[in-house]
């Protein structure tokens, strides 16, 4: 991208809605691609884990029996770019006996409430 | 804030998803599969109409009419509404929210 | 008002296409902007010129090429998603164009509302 | 199709599963055309309608406004082909507020353990 | 009749369809997305665990490691198995039944 | 035994191709028959040759053409669903075929099991 995309100045607070498992489907691969994106942007970028959204961050995914391209390494390589507002609601965990030790990178784990006051405060919320 | 949802509250939880962040006050617009939920007499109707207490809840006529159901039809507290104010509603409410 | 536009999934499938093109245009019809149309995972395959629809349906890409048209607008396909599920200029419709995601996150910094279509 | 494959003697119980609602995907129309050519090729053709499969064959649709195509006239088509076993669960029906005369087709509406055995004695069962 | 399901029980209903409408004794195949129905500790464990009583539950090995879950998380009474007993289960079972 | 196999989802978006892939190559290592594989819905996208994934991602296109070659498969593509979709010769990938619909009812009669793949 050329730097007068990236030097407009604008910065406006970005957030990554994650609902969906990963494998199933594609939205939580090509969902990193866009964060990636927005941060070579400068844009004040947030992930928001809830629902199936928190078994992106599970420990110790292998995918060599399906034969598919394990992408969780690039969650850990996240805050290379400076991408550090990772949060995860704990409902989400608890309905799914998750516990915060089988993430797989540092989140703030907030609740319910907080996760619906930090979403009404974006500007642009884009989810796959 | 905006919020929509456009998936069928009986196949997905997309719904319950929006309905249990979205702040009070917002709006909620109900499209595509979503407008099912707007619907008299179904088993998740008492929900959404305790749900037109907490936000401002729409739903989409075309979608309304391409699936067989009509004004009438839709429970009361929730306002139907055609693409034109599909977009007044994102041009007023800021931030818009898709429960995908 | 400055739109923006995501379409996340391809045409006849999801509803999600049909959705965004009646949100177009009813937006451009109250007078408003739209600063670009994105089209990211299969929402790329919106583009493919090679689609034939039974006569008595709508065309979706032909409905896209030619609002673009006749609105001048800006109607981009993720070039990484696009060539994950094959497409490229060989195919590429009329008014589109192949780019990369940060034309998504400029139309998210410089519209008034992103509105998002998908599965 | 040529005459040698609709003519091979064998006659199997096609199950068409229907369970998701028209217009939001496509499933409902593509399940269709299966339909339809399975009759040509002299099959046993069945079709459920279970959960927001139900709302496929609901009364008075009418697309104009979505400018998509209403292909709900082909089910009241079907008898034409000779298929004219059509299941609806009366639980799907129910919880969705549908009543039997809401529906623009003859159906037989059966209870879910009569679907369960309908279900389960049948030779192909194919869903969308 | 072997039943497959492959989306997560927290997203969709297709288990909840499954289950409902499976015939007693049926084999039910857990894969892609619905290993997670298979999972220890989740809120629909217990439903899952009564559905073992009722038909034989198995999940599948690969999808299940690949979303970062292994044997010794799988509830008990569901069988682990790979895509060649996936075969198997489709061989011995007759009618194969995709609640998608 | 003999199996006919039903692909209802396209590459990549979902696992449902992944999955159908993994099978056939299993029911083949235990010395089963296919009769055909056939592609429905956004499932005909499998076979489009213009696919081109990152270079660390599997070629799921060029994997079914390769299994197909190695096996003699039947790689079957619905004309209806590829119509709507684009999916025409100018981009069919190497040992698919496209043809009717009939083609899935007449693998549902003569296959011992079918087998669905989907979303």
């Amino acid at each position: 991208m050329s730097t007068d995309e990236n030097s407009s100045g604008v910065v406006k607070k970005f957030m990554y809605v994650n609902r969906k498992a990963p494998y199933g489907t594609i939205y939580a691969l090509e969902v990193l691609e866009m964060v990636l994106i927005s941060a070579a942007f400068d844009q004040d970028v947030h992930l928001a884990f809830v629902d199936d959204g928190v078994y992106q961050i599970k420990k110790g995914q292998d995918t060599k029996g399906v034969e598919m391209k394990n992408f969780s390494p690039t969650y850990r390589a996240l805050d290379g770019y400076d991408i550090e507002k990772l949060y995860v609601e704990k409902e989400s965990l608890d309905e799914r006996g998750i516990a915060a030790s089988d993430l797989m990178v540092p989140v703030e784990i907030i609740d319910r409430a907080a996760m619906t006051a930090l979403i009404d405060s974006m500007d642009v919320v884009l989810s796959g | 804030m905006l919020h929509t949802v456009n998936k069928s509250p009986f196949e997905r939880n997309a719904l319950d998803a929006c309905l249990t962040r979205a702040a009070k006050g917002s709006a909620i617009l109900l499209y595509e599969d979503a407008v099912y939920a707007a619907t008299k007499g179904t088993n998740v109707a008492s929900r959404v109409s305790q749900a037109t207490q907490a936000f401002k809840v729409f739903v989409l006529g075309p979608d309304l009419r391409a699936r067989g159901f009509d004004e009438a039809q839709v429970l009361d507290g929730i306002t139907v509404i055609g693409y034109d104010e599909f977009v007044d509603l994102t041009v007023e409410h800021g931030t818009v929210n898709a429960w995908l | 008002m400055q739109f923006g536009i995501l379409v996340n999934e391809g045409p006849y499938n999801h509803q999600a296409s049909d959705s965004a093109y009646q949100f177009v245009k009813a937006a451009l019809g109250k007078g408003h902007k739209i600063f670009r149309v994105f089209f990211y995972y299969d929402g790329v395959n919106n583009a493919n010129k090679l689609t034939e629809p039974p006569s008595d349906d709508r065309n979706i890409t032909k409905r896209w090429s030619e609002l673009g048209k006749a609105h001048g607008l800006d109607l981009v396909v993720c070039v990484a998603a696009a060539l994950r599920r094959g497409i490229k200029d060989e195919v590429l419709a009329d008014g589109f164009r192949i780019s990369g995601l940060g034309q998504l996150i400029e139309a998210g910094v410089h519209s008034d509302r992103l509105i998002v279509f998908g599965d």
